[in-house]
């Protein structure tokens, strides 16, 4: 297994170099996408299924789709270096020089790393009894450092405002007449692919209890599914956004907040579950924080303040 | 209940802007004034109870570190947040007419901002290097869409550019958080220091690392190149916002980190470094306020040159320079957003703020104009006033440890921005005989020109208040210098 | 009730504040009211200090200590030569305020111009009570930013570039003299003002470093005092309107630098620090130094305020030269000159104001005839001028001549061929602008009389006539020279 | 003297070239690309600290990786909003400097 790890490791780093100093702005974005497939491989590797789902979901595949439309929507002149043109020579191999001697100082550091067996993780494996699920990654994402979480919700809803704020949609309001929507593959994909994504997609929230999976991992796969409809036109950006829309868009941080906040005259702490309700309130919070972020996602990639059904 | 006062003070800006954004424009008149009260209230609640009885702790999730998080609001963290209070409370009035019905994207302002001012008090009352992380990262993406509201097409690439090196800052400072991690394998701020005291070079390397990337996001010398689009470009609420606390959040957490669990690491020559950062933002930001044509321009490369006193503390690490440093946070947070403030209402009136076209100003925008001077001696350091109060402070470190350089660039620094200030005062003074100057708006109103001038007065007003506000800021951190 | 009573200089330099908070939260359209603002303000001060006056007789102890920080007060005190100062600002604002509201009748900006006028009464009175140096630091930078606004208020640009100018030196020389306090402080630690000083049994050790806070201290004051080679400022600030110049130039900012060395020499060092630490012939050198190159340049001008204004470069140093000299005669000289010459100076810029308002002359060969056609306003500049030569009984002769008995006494003969060189350069300006007023005939087409406008003669008469009564009356003893022997009596029993 | 762990030198690589890109490229999405090159190696440290923990994956890096993408994406999701107004508009406009 050890030469599979070495060249897999071998690879990231070529395809990192790649990604940084392709010539052509397009490659690099593709081998962003090849170099995060690869990531979530070796993560899977390095005993993180969780996160190599995540990286599969969310970093390579909603983002990598995010980075080739956006490259597709820029002006043809925008798409290369012409107006933005590297560094100087001098800078580029000085920064190269930096590089490499970081780099190394980080690879020795990394290498002679000893962590402590009486890390804060060993403590949460130790009371993972005590946070309702069993998997540990959702017991800390939930339980022991929900607060982490919720404030992450916040910079998603944030990051949208932002993104919608810059006003530039990448699913147009009218009727979009993309090339190859006309596929026979199109019907196909829409009708069957999408409804297995949200099985799926629901499958992992629930999962995220037990075994690998989660809010974050459900919820990419459910904007994906949304983002598969956007791409098939069967979904289409609208400039203003329902109020059940927005709802869903903050039903994730609201909950969240409100159930912390509710805990306080209750349990003494914020987010202090009560014992015994533990897990069905980390059940809820999750399906919402999910819903939320499958709808975040979605409009982070449309761009748009809502999505609506074109008309036929 | 004191108890939960910390947890308060988070939430409830932050689920005010949620419910914001949620309900929109509808509720744009009544709610963002009910929410602002709250949060000065529950403010205002934190510093009285701090003061009273010293430092809070709250354990999120009832969960003790190392497993959980903790927030803790000692001396240092409620100053800021007392400071977030203010100067947040006023520019929320200025606001209030600014971005009110008049203003098509006002939910967005507000919603961002209440959120904003939650994220800002959550990052000061922070006891976690990890979350540290995430409240750093809720503030820069909540600043960001802020600039923007100038409209895009104005500001977009300082937006860009300033994303691009918080973004980069930020990774650079979870890379530091996850080789302390490593090390120590805990992210509480009173655990990991031991650990990355003992984890020589590793040790070293994670302070570099957080170091390095809070001075991105601090905008401090050499990287400050992102800040005065942004802050210059941003509307005038969010010029304040951003030059009074945002930008501070991270040299806060300099402090902080510094006094913290990085104490034991502070070197000799590191620290003189910082401190040379420092003089250097002072004297670059200084002379390029002085050339800036525009006046919030003027104003943005001020608080380069204005946070470069902060980094002061490093070199010095006694208790009078700890005291003079954050005090100088405090006060130029007061004057930097009163002149942000006025800036906006000449822009507001003029449709322009190119300085060399400000003549005969004094008579319309007399009390925004006097706002700017009042401000201004603040951010000159001359008495009496709460940058005074700081200068003075950091003068007697400086002479007291023997590093009479720094009382150098001190005094040089107050005389520069005596320059960039008069400047601006100069051109405004000067007559315009023949005609009165081409306006596009109107005078702005009385709620948009008091804010400044109580800030500006409030910035004066800090000149006499030293002795109970640094009473509750504590002494220096023990184990540091 | 004792602690109100105690707080007097507080309530001193408060009337001022407020009277300028007033007149700013008014604005402009107040035009009516606004005299009597200033002029009840500026009575009410001199009511006060009327009061202080005789309770600093009778040996009451006036002190307000504000605490800004652990070590770091603000303290107001007062003083017999704080009364000095105090007693003769009093006067002369109210004297100017009257003036100023006749000068600026129908000019724009009122509202800034008297704000920031009684700012600066407000910060030259805290100057006066200052108990400590951070105190007077903290008044006399107040004084700078006050004054800018009324250098700068024509608004053109020769008035702005003399308001840079004028930043220049004077914000540059605070500096220095906080770097000063900051080093004194950290040597000492903080202290008030005190008769003889408490820094005697730090001599031996830190003679270097007391050396050094000397030198940056006088640096700092010696701006505003217009010692050469920091007088740059003072004829290029002449750009002002006539009544800044005449109290501000002529009495509040060069006497505030003039009085901060006064403090210094007395109350931080002390006389006999100066004298160990051999402090003050260099002090008396740079000093004559000033008064001999002022007065030369005065003979070079042609416009009149700036012959003025180079007269006073050269006056204030008598102060100056006063307490460096470190004799009690002297010390008498220079500090009563302190009331001379602003008695006496100000009569002078209001009179030329009186002229360039009047008539429009603002150069020396306009002023060809002038007697004939304001005869009152020319009695006055006469008895200025004379009184600046130092002809007897005239009030510059007083100082002049406690000076000499100084010189004498203290063996520093040289200072008495200074003093007379000095008489006789004020003979040689002073005396051609007389001759042209009095003796040579109008030009053409000029001669119509016109006295000035009552509001502008008044005061004029009234300083003039104050000038000559304070050296014909100087052996009385409520005279100013009886006043300055108490202090110095003080000063030099230990 | 072990044997370096290969995922270690990726990690490092990672930053090295994540970092190498940030200063020398100036193209807007370039500089995204390289941003999250260089975030990728902090999150491969941070599963490699968890990995060696000794008695299995903490959680704690875990969870902080997993928090640690959502923010990533969100903020290069907005950046990309920002990228594709940036370079629609005119040429060479910038109110600030550059450098």
């Amino acid at each position: 297994m050890i030469l599979f790890d070495g060249v897999l490791a071998l690879l990231i780093v070529v395809l990192a170099w790649r990604c940084v100093t392709a010539g052509d702005l397009y490659l690099g974005i593709v081998v962003f996408i090849v170099m995060g497939l690869m990531l979530a491989l070796s993560w899977a590797r390095l005993d993180a299924p969780d996160l190599a789902l995540a990286e599969a979901a969310i970093g390579a595949g909603l983002l990598g789709v995010l980075l080739l439309s956006t490259w597709r929507a820029l002006p043809g002149h925008r798409r290369q270096d012409r107006d933005h043109p590297p560094a100087r020579k001098a800078v580029r191999w000085l920064a190269g020089v930096a590089s490499v001697a970081f780099g190394l100082v980080m690879a020795a550091l990394l290498h002679a790393l000893q962590p402590d067996e009486d890390a804060a993780g060993a403590l949460a494996l130790g009371r993972l009894t005590e946070a309702g699920v069993e998997q540990p990654v959702t017991a800390v994402l939930l339980n022991f450092r929900s607060y982490d979480t919720l404030l992450e919700m916040g910079v998603l809803l944030m990051a949208l405002i932002g993104a919608l704020l810059a006003r530039t949609p990448l699913a147009p309001y009218g009727a979009a007449t993309d090339d190859g929507t006309d596929s026979p593959l199109i019907p196909v994909l829409a009708t069957t692919f999408t409804p297995l994504l949200l099985l799926v997609g629901a499958f992992l929230v629930w999962a995220g209890a037990y075994g690998p999976g989660g809010a974050f991992q459900g919820g990419a796969v459910l904007g994906g599914a949304g983002v598969v409809l956007v791409l098939c036109n069967r979904l289409q950006g609208a400039p203003e956004a329902g109020i059940l829309l927005r709802l869903l868009l903050v039903l994730g941080v609201k909950v969240f907040i409100l159930a912390g906040l509710l805990m306080l005259p209750l349990e003494g702490a914020f987010m202090a579950y009560p014992p015994g309700l533990t897990y069905p309130i980390m059940i809820a919070i999750e399906f919402c924080l999910a819903t939320s972020i499958a709808v975040s996602l979605l409009l982070l990639f449309t761009g748009t303040h809502g999505v609506r059904v074109p008309e036929r | 209940m004191t108890e939960w006062v910390p947890v308060l003070v988070v939430f409830v800006p932050f689920l005010a802007g949620v419910v914001q954004f949620m309900a929109g424009r509808r509720v744009i008149a009544w709610w963002p004034v009910l929410a602002s009260v709250a949060t000065v209230a529950v403010s205002l609640w934190l510093t009285f109870a701090v003061a009273a009885g010293g430092g809070i702790e709250h354990f999120m999730g009832g969960w003790q570190p190392p497993l959980g998080i903790a927030l803790r609001a000692d001396g240092l963290a409620t100053v800021m947040i007392l400071l977030t209070a203010v100067v947040g409370g006023l520019v929320s009035v200025y606001a209030l007419e600014a971005h009110g019905t008049g203003d098509p994207r006002a939910s967005h302002f507000w919603a961002l901002w209440l959120m904003l001012w939650g994220s800002l008090n959550a990052l000061f009352l922070s006891a976690d290097l990890f979350n540290i992380y995430v409240t750093l990262e809720l503030v820069t993406l909540a600043a960001i869409p802020l600039v923007l509201l100038a409209g895009p097409e104005k500001t977009v690439t300082a937006a860009l550019r300033y994303l691009q090196f918080a973004l980069f800052g930020s990774l650079l400072y979870l890379a530091g958080v996850a080789l302390t991690y490593g090390l120590a394998g805990s992210l509480d701020l009173a655990l990991v220091g031991p650990a990355l005291t003992d984890g020589g070079i590793t040790g070293a390397v994670a302070a570099t690392c957080m170091v390095v990337g809070l001075l991105v996001k601090a905008a401090v010398f050499p990287f400050h190149v992102w800040l005065p689009a942004a802050h210059g470009g941003a509307p005038a609420a969010v010029s304040a916002i951003l030059s009074a606390l945002v930008v501070k959040a991270a040299v806060y957490l300099l402090l902080r980190l510094w006094t913290g669990p990085l104490a034991g690491l502070a070197d000799g020559l590191v620290a003189q470094l910082m401190g040379a950062l420092g003089a250097a933002a002072i004297l670059y930001g200084s002379i390029q306020a002085f050339r800036q044509e525009r006046l919030k321009l003027v104003v943005a490369y001020s608080t380069v040159a204005q946070l470069g006193y902060m980094l002061l503390f490093f070199p010095m690490a006694v208790a009078q320079a700890w005291e003079g440093a954050v005090y100088h946070g405090l006060s130029h947070g007061v004057a930097k957003a009163a002149l942000f403030l006025a800036a906006g209402n000449v822009l507001v009136y003029l449709g322009h703020d190119r300085v060399r076209d400000l003549k005969g100003l004094d008579r319309s925008l007399s009390v925004s104009l006097l706002a700017f001077g009042i401000a201004g001696v603040s951010i000159m350091g001359l008495p009496p006033s709460g940058g005074f109060i700081a200068k003075w402070l950091l003068l007697r470190a400086s002479l007291e440890t023997g590093q009479w350089w720094w009382a150098v660039v001190l005094i040089s620094g107050g005389l520069l921005a005596a320059a960039y200030i008069f400047r601006v005062l100069r051109y405004a003074f000067l007559q315009a005989p023949d005609r009165p100057p081409a306006t596009t708006g109107p005078i702005p109103p009385p709620i948009m020109a008091l804010p400044a001038t109580l800030l500006a007065l409030l910035a004066i007003a800090l000149g006499f208040t030293a002795a109970p506000l640094l009473a509750l800021l504590g002494g220096l951190p023990e184990g540091t210098g | 009730m004792t602690g109100i009573y105690e707080a007097m200089p507080l309530w001193v330099l408060m009337t001022s504040l407020v009277t300028a908070l007033i007149i700013f939260t008014a604005g402009e359209p107040w035009h009516r009211l606004r005299p009597v603002i200033n002029l009840v303000g500026a009575s009410v001060k001199l009511a006060l200090v009327g009061v202080m006056l005789w309770g600093v007789q009778l040996g009451h102890a006036f002190m307000v200590r504000i605490p800004l920080l652990p070590g770091l007060d603000i303290v107001l005190h007062a003083d017999a030569l704080t009364m000095l100062f105090v007693t003769l600002s009093a006067i002369l604002w109210l004297a100017t305020t009257i003036y100023a509201i006749a000068y600026l009748e129908h000019a724009p900006n009122r509202a800034r111009f008297f704000g920031f006028f009684s700012l600066c009464v407000a910060a030259t009175m805290g100057i006066a009570s200052a108990g400590n140096l951070l105190t007077f630091f903290i008044f006399y930078e107040m004084l700078t930013l006050a004054t800018w606004p009324l250098v700068v208020h024509r608004g053109v640009p020769k008035s702005m570039n003399a308001g840079r100018i004028y930043l220049q030196y004077t914000l540059g020389g605070g500096a220095v003299f906080l770097l000063g306090i900051a080093l004194l402080y950290t040597l000492a630690g903080p202290s008030d003002f005190i008769a003889g000083g408490e820094l005697l049994h730090l001599a031996d050790e830190h003679a270097g470093a007391l050396t050094l806070i000397f030198l940056l201290l006088v640096a700092g004051t010696g701006v505003k005092a217009a010692l050469v080679p920091l007088h740059g400022w003072l004829p290029v600030a002449m750009a002002a309107p006539a009544p800044v110049s005449a109290l501000l130039h002529a009495v509040a900012v060069v006497k505030a630098g003039a009085f901060g060395i006064v403090r210094i020499v007395y109350d931080v060092f002390g006389i006999e620090l100066m004298a160990l630490l051999d402090l003050g012939t260099p002090l008396a050198v740079i000093a004559s130094v000033t008064i001999i190159y002022g007065s030369l340049l005065a003979i070079r001008q042609t416009d009149l305020k700036r012959r003025l204004a180079y007269s006073t470069v050269s006056q204030v140093s008598y102060i100056t030269l006063g307490v460096a000299l470190g004799s009690p005669l002297a010390s008498i000289g220079g500090l009563v000159h302190l009331v001379h010459q602003g008695l006496t100076k100000i009569t002078l810029f209001f009179c030329a104001g009186a002229y360039a308002e009047t008539h429009g002359i603002h150069r020396i060969d306009e002023l060809d005839g002038i007697g004939r056609r304001m005869p009152w306003t020319t009695a006055m500049l006469t008895l200025g001028a004379l009184g600046m030569i130092g002809v007897p009984p005239l009030a510059g002769f007083v100082s002049k001549w406690y000076l000499g008995l100084g010189a004498v006494a203290a063996e520093q003969y040289w200072i008495i061929a200074v003093l007379l060189a000095s008489t006789v350069l004020n003979a040689i300006y002073f005396l051609p602008l007389l001759h042209r007023a009095w003796f040579r005939p109008p030009r053409q087409g000029e001669a119509d009389p016109g006295e000035a406008h009552p509001g502008l003669l008044g005061p004029t008469l009234f300083t003039g006539l104050a000038a000559v009564g304070t050296g014909l009356f100087a052996g009385f003893g409520w005279s100013p020279l009886a006043w300055v022997e108490v202090i110095v009596t003080r000063e030099y029993t230990p | 003297m072990t044997l370096p762990d290969p995922f270690a030198l990726a990690a490092a690589a990672l930053l090295a070239l994540g970092f190498y890109g940030f200063v020398v490229q100036r193209h807007p999405l370039r500089r995204l690309l390289a941003i999250n090159v260089f975030g990728n190696g902090v999150f491969m440290t941070l599963i490699l600290v968890a990995r060696w923990m000794p008695g299995g994956p903490d959680p704690i890096p875990h969870a902080m990786v997993l928090t640690g993408i959502v923010i990533a994406v969100s903020a290069t999701a907005m950046g990309l909003a920002l990228v594709r107004r940036d370079l629609r508009q005119g040429d060479g406009k910038d109110g600030g400097d550059r450098d």
